[in-house]
């Protein structure tokens, strides 16, 4: 477990990053929470544990604020995503991006939670009420996504 | 050699382990040999490995990469985060 | 100048909204600020000052959270617009969208700001650097659109 | 027949006034009647009026409505909010 700028073991918070991406020149300002909900394919949740290969992970956060920034000429990203084991309605990704125009702030946001889902190198394990646990299905990782 | 090996996600659970060592005496194994050898002690894996990709050093690598005395390997099951 | 539900003559606050709108069947949530930016089309900007038909603007905001949740099944949308002068940076709209998944959130979110900019009887006056102010072309109101 | 007129961001500077009362005779006066009457009382209105909606008593309405005594008539030119 280990605290960085982009995989954190602690609840996520807005505040420091509004405040680290403040920006005059922004009219749009655009923010992400995933959070974790009570139900998957209709069974009940009770928490889900997220793991993370932590350096590679923020590797690759960064690579995705950084395209974001490039292919949509949006002028503030950042990604954090969080670790551990989390409670229902507890944010597990947090993206903030600020843009002159709202056009370039939704599309970058959404291609930052699009490509975490594909590329970023974490696990979620669903806990059920029932007392049952489960690895979910994911995404095979490709070496030309990462390098 | 030896490498250091790290599983995770379902693989963790899969083998029951976090990590192995592998400790060989001949050098210049590929991450498509350090693949063959955990697949035979570890059989379950035969069903995953199909999916999964290999870090060495927090970068992500092709199946003909030579691994290094001391690398560590990272065993990436297909992901599931956001 | 009144307080409502929609319209608000006072800095607009996310915590409220956030509780306001909390929900464990939800796993995303996408808010939209729309800031006050340091220049239009070129010209240093101020202030900005927002005016608004207040009684007809809380009944097409309201229409639009309406219209969010029926077209996008999403399940929580809430839209607040602030009125009076704005300093740089000051938040003039701020919409918050609950969804049990990413892509309705976002949508229906992009379709709150945008019906927001076609429909909602509000007009902004720019103050420039400069010390000149001018009102911004707009977008005739359709009777159909309200009624 | 009296209509309490409110005018809405540029109009208010262009006509210099934020609002305005139309005291009739008659009765069965129309939206398009009073904005007749407005751009008569104010000559600055007749390039503008093109894009302004009326809303009497918070509804939006077409140009045939009749107008009751003691209506607001509010005009509303294009809107730039957000």
């Amino acid at each position: 477990m280990r605290m960085s700028r982009w995989i954190l073991d602690t609840p996520l918070q807005l505040e420091p990053l509004l405040a680290e991406t403040e920006d005059p020149a922004s009219g749009a300002l655009v923010i992400f929470y995933g959070t974790v909900r009570n139900e998957n394919d209709g069974q009940p949740v009770h928490s889900m544990t997220y793991e993370a290969h932590a350096t590679l992970a923020e590797k690759v956060l960064a690579e995705i604020e950084q395209e974001a920034l490039e292919r949509f000429g949006v002028r503030r990203c950042r990604i954090q995503h969080r670790i551990g084991t989390l409670q229902l309605g507890e944010t597990s990704v947090l993206i903030v991006v600020r843009a002159a125009h709202r056009d370039a702030a939704y599309r970058a946001s959404r291609y930052a939670i699009d490509a975490i889902k594909q590329r970023a190198p974490i696990w979620k394990e669903e806990h059920y009420i029932s007392g049952e646990s489960r690895y979910l299905d994911g995404v095979p990782l490709q070496q030309k996504d990462i390098e | 050699m030896k490498i250091h090996v790290v599983f995770y996600g379902r693989l963790k659970q899969d083998v029951g382990a976090k990590t192995a060592e592998i400790d060989l005496a001949q050098d210049g194994l590929t991450v498509h040999d350090l693949a063959g050898l955990l697949e035979a002690r570890y059989p379950v894996l035969r069903e995953r490995l199909g999916g999964v990709a290999f870090a060495v050093n927090d970068t992500i690598v092709a199946d003909d990469y030579c691994l290094r005395d001391g690398d560590e390997a990272a065993l990436l099951p297909p992901v599931s985060g956001g």
